[in-house]
């Protein structure tokens, strides 16, 4: 239940790191976006989601089941035999409802400062109440992939490129910013406050600690203490990673990218966090901070201009951490590494493709984009009428 | 023309708007500057004691045509004055020519 | 035990969510403000007010009881045989001392930016000390509330009520901030830092999740469990009602009415969030987030001033979910409303005469309200000698 | 588990009181500094210190012991049997790392702003990695002071004091921010946002729940309530302490010095907390807050220059919270106070001693001080090649 | 010398700066102002609908040198216009001297 | 009367003030400004190396008698001077009249 309240506060933690990398201009938009993406989130996943994502063996098939609208409290659902005395239905299904509004909250980081408001709510709509449990069925809902032998535990296949993939299409869409690609040449557009985007990652971090510790479900001290180990180690070697490699490719000590890296860290133990040793998490977690930085790059030099670091985050270290299943840790095998690469696959065309078709339906009809005028004076006056700040200078004399 | 380049106390502000808006002078800019002057203020931080003379004040920035210089001074003086040290300054300067965007407009017209 | 760092943790939502939406020249006296009420809140419970709100057996009238001065330990009460194996005395003192505080907090929004601090404190000293612990001591410490079979799960009425009746009397008997009502027309002053609201109705609802939670107290997993998922549909549920009215009545976008809704959902929920299941959860919180979009618009046109909303929040939403408890689940009907209608009519009563006398003594003797040129030059420079911000350029060059 | 998580989180809330005592000029330095510790802290800990500090019995002397490089499970380390049930051995190794990292943080803050980066992270890893853990054996590995019958329950002296000492000799070696001393006058060089601070010590509170709560190791329910309560009443008769002395003292309703009052009552009752009862926690509370005022002054007229107070708070009040051990509670008497005079004493030497010739050796070598012109121009542009806030203002027409 | 003193739109103010490079006009001082005039924007703020003229526009201070006033002017004109109320304005005064401080240099040299 | 805009370098603002001083020139007003000019920085963001010329300057608005003109520039001169390029400009204009609110002296005893 606690561990609820941790993922519940890890979307402060994403909020905040975006307005932190974004624009003042935009700031209230951003905040009104993830907000909403919250309260839509929890209750769609209320009424339609969770009977999606776990049909219960009465009405599931491989690839899709749905139990019916609403929740429905089974028999001994009020008392923790729900779960062999480890957590009751309700407990079950908070902790899963703040998990599905992640994947949209992935998807506001990259498409930020440009996206129509209202378009961005009907996609996250869609895509959480009917995307993300279908694609979560298929492992965590007893599927195809679970019986197939893939291994995901907490979500970086199945929450973070889930979110990612739907990111990476976005911007494909959308395109850049205005001023982001200038004839030819990458500008920088800089985040209004690097406090703020500190905040969100350690909120991030403390958040996972619920997210990591509270996928054990079963409250077992033993893996539940391995866990948040391996998510802590991997985090601080993500941040380690993403400093050395940033520090030597550029001479410089940037913060954000060391955020980005403890959050890659973060991404990418989560496949394994309880089939990792110390040393194992260490380097997974070393690897993705360096993926981190790699990613960053590519993405600019593609023209995919992603504001947060968004799709570096979730879908390059997501795959990185599902991968890292095969390679490190007690399941570690040939075997295991194709049937990861399956489950990725399979989620990556799923997303890909049905992130397409909503895109592509919404851009046209009611379109993508602000107008050019509204994105260039900013967001906030134009859909909220206010601005983020006012008078920051302080009345004396 | 002229520009009148005000000096006021943050706090007096609403007061100076209102009655500028009063006379018809209701198109200026402002931003906010520290000023270094007579007034000093006392400050504790974290136990120390010290005083600055750097103040929080807001400049105004009007330009005006010649026959209303005299009637903008004479608001500015009244609305802005509390006879504490620290109420600020007033200074003039000629605006050799002044150009409104919009409609390319030139000289005293383009003010308003 | 958790809980209570949880409810703590509010406490600093409620700071941030009433800086952001106050004024940067008043910011240190809101913040100061908020650390002494926490600090008094804390202080006075331990010594008087515990005794006073659960004097036990022996010492208890129906309307008024003492045990004694300070914290007296049970015989059992390190052990959880205190409550039956659920917590200690402890446990269960550091929880109540948590909400006490509450109730000032929420007067505090209320005041900001003209209230003299010490008249505040003053008046907060007492009004935790002792209106709070005997209107508590009504219903929770089995006063003549409790016998009639009121039923206010963790304080709709009992925390939110008591803070939202002195906001309302406080606020009549100061008067509105100058500039806020010119000439018969009613301004806007603007809150300084949206940002800095969003990060505190997060911190609230997170901290809720404490506070209802908690109010469990036995820690029963079911109760829990179902009580933290309503308490969260409710709270979006909230979000998306005053999301729906302002859009709809206003045309607007509002992030700050649509924070005050989540809280305003919370709060609703708070009277009965043991007794509701999902649908009941669900129309609670709409409602409340529909009452708060009227509830602030009326009291602006009654010339209440209330910067944050507060009154809106705590009292209109608090008296609504008190209702709410006869109108939908497992104790709805027609005497059950009756039953908290004189619950509220009955703290109600008690709250507005108590907080009338003493803030009225206070007016004729200290004061309430700080001069005008205080008030317009900014509390913090006057009442602080400093102000929040310095020189927020960064130097270069 | 949930405790290692609100130790986590005190560490954003160290980062944020320090950059909101310091200027904008050198806040992504200070966040730098401060996540880099923590992942620092975190790593070396995992692979070196943990063994240092609880070697075990096999490979203990009184002075020094180690175990082995990195973490080895023992035979029973992943059940609770590990501890009598009560807690793994992951979770105890997660917990002292989080402490760990703490140490260096406190250093952080009274050097701010103008030491060298790479400096800071040498000596931040040789700190943590070796210094901290030795000293922390000595008592909680089972040394030499335990078998004295030192009693430090959570740090006052092992974790707050050996960053104290710290803390004093690299201001002292490092010598005051320019223009802190001018013309033998004590300057003021204000903080840029008592928002982020205020937020910052609000966490501390919050993490101390764990910090303490969590050092109980047994969580047995009667003893941690009882810490719990301790440690919130002392926490609010610091503020409370801080704000009568500093009133009194300077007519002033300082925030920062309540700020740090609070931090003082937590860091007093931290060497006691399960020994205190409700009115001795009161007083170490009160008398912290009163020692926070004066050394604050003291240390100005020593022309030590501690922009956030971290020498008041943690070496002053740390030693204050160990003596207490001997006046207060369960334990007082001269023979206890003079076992922990000996404590003090003993910790104090070598923390003294090993900080100077670490630092010193620095300082020959690659210097301790940024460049005067870095320091004025601010370490954000020079060091991190940007700035923390861009662009303030929000763009609108 | 010349001063020119232009009030603008921020939104316009990337534009206008590319121009004035393409004239070599690669050096003044900018900051943000509150302008008062005749645009007017409506807001809604917490239920309250109200309508505001105070807006904020870029300040920008460019001292030229005589020749090239009229076609700095010119690229102003041009670059900042949208057509709509509010575009700003564009005031000129006379400079007496100008120093570079690095250089100790005076007079039109000491400009670029 | 002669206003005197001085453009410097932040770093050096506090030597400036006291310089100033010195000569008796404690009345002035300052704000902060983005400088474009001569003078670039390099950065590194995200993986990004950009280099920009938009550098933050401190803008001090004096207004002295003629005769302290000299002196007051004099001291600009020699304290903001650093000798690297960016060092910044001075400006001087002429100030037709002088009004302190709280006396409502005019002329050159209005100033200090
Ligand atoms: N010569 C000057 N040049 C520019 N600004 C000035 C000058 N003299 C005063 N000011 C501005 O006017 C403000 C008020 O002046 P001050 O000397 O404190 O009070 P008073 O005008 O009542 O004597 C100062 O804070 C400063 O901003
Ligand atoms: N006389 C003036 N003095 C100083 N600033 C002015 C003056 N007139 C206009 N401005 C500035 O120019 C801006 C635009 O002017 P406005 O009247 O709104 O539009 P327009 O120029 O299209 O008529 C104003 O916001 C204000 O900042
Ligand atoms: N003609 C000008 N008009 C207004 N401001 C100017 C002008 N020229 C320079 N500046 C200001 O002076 C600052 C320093 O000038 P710069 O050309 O970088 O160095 P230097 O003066 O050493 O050649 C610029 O950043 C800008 O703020």
């Amino acid at each position: 239940m606690i561990c609820t309240a941790l993922v519940f506060i890890m979307h402060l933690g994403f909020s905040l790191l975006e307005i932190g990398l974004t624009r003042a201009k935009n700031t209230i938009n951003i905040l009104f976006k993830n907000v909403m993406i919250l309260i839509i989130g929890i209750l769609t996943y209320t009424f339609v989601g969770f009977s999606l994502m776990y049909p219960g063996a009465d009405f599931a098939g491989g690839l899709f089941g749905f139990a019916n609208f609403g929740l429905l409290l089974p028999v001994d659902g009020l008392s923790p035999a729900y779960a062999d005395g480890h957590y009751t239905y309700y407990t079950d299904f908070l902790f899963q409802a703040m998990f599905a509004a992640t994947a949209a909250t992935i998807v506001s980081g990259a498409v930020a400062e440009r996206i129509k408001l209202s378009t961005f709510l009907i996609f996250s709509t869609i895509y959480v109440g009917i995307i993300y449990p279908i694609a979560g069925m298929w492992k965590w809902g007893g599927g195809f992939l679970d019986e197939l032998g893939f291994y995901d535990f907490a979500g970086s296949t199945l929450v973070h490129s889930v979110g990612g993939w739907a990111a990476v299409i976005s911007v494909a869409l959308l395109g850049p910013r205005i001023g982001k690609f200038k004839d030819g040449k990458i500008s920088v557009i800089q985040g209004h406050s690097i406090p703020l985007s500190t905040v969100g990652a350690f909120l991030l971090w403390f958040g996972w600690f619920g997210f990591n510790g509270g996928s054990v479900l079963s409250a077992d001290p033993g893996v539940t203490s391995l866990v948040l180990v391996t998510t802590c180690i991997s985090a601080a070697a993500g941040g380690l990673g993403a400093f050395l490699v940033s520090y030597l490719r550029y001479r410089d000590n940037d913060l954000s990218m060391i955020l980005n890296g403890v959050l890659g860290g973060l991404v990418g133990i989560t496949a394994g966090a309880d089939l990792m040793g110390i040393t194992d998490a260490f380097l997974i977690g070393l690897i993705a901070g360096a993926i981190i930085v790699f990613s960053v790059g590519a993405l600019d030099r593609m023209k995919l201009d992603d504001p947060v670091g968004a799709i570096s985050v979730h879908l390059s270290c997501g795959i990185w951490g599902t991968l890292a299943v095969g390679i490190f840790g007690s399941m570690a095998g040939w075997s295991q590494i194709l049937n990861q690469l399956i489950g990725i696959g399979a989620i990556g065309l799923f997303c890909v493709t049905s992130s397409f078709i909503i895109l592509f339906t919404l851009r046209k009809t009611i379109g993508l984009r602000v107008t050019e005028r509204e994105e260039i004076e900013g967001l906030d006056t134009h859909e909220h009428g206010t601005t983020a700040y006012t008078a920051l200078s302080v009345e004396e004399g | 023309m002229k520009k009148i380049e005000a000096i006021i106390r943050k706090s007096k502000f609403d007061d100076v708007k209102d009655a500028l808006q009063e006379i018809n002078v209701n198109f200026f800019s402002y931003w906010d500057v520290t000023g270094v002057g007579n007034e000093k203020h006392g400050h504790v931080y974290r136990g120390v004691a010290y005083s600055t003379s750097e103040i929080q004040r807001r400049m105004l920035s009007i330009v005006v045509s010649d026959n209303f210089l005299e009637k903008t001074i004479k608001v500015l003086l009244e609305t802005a004055y509390t006879g504490t040290v620290g109420d600020g300054k007033i200074f003039v300067s000629t605006i050799d020519e002044a150009y409104r965007i919009r409609t390319k407009e030139t000289g005293t017209t383009s003010l308003s």
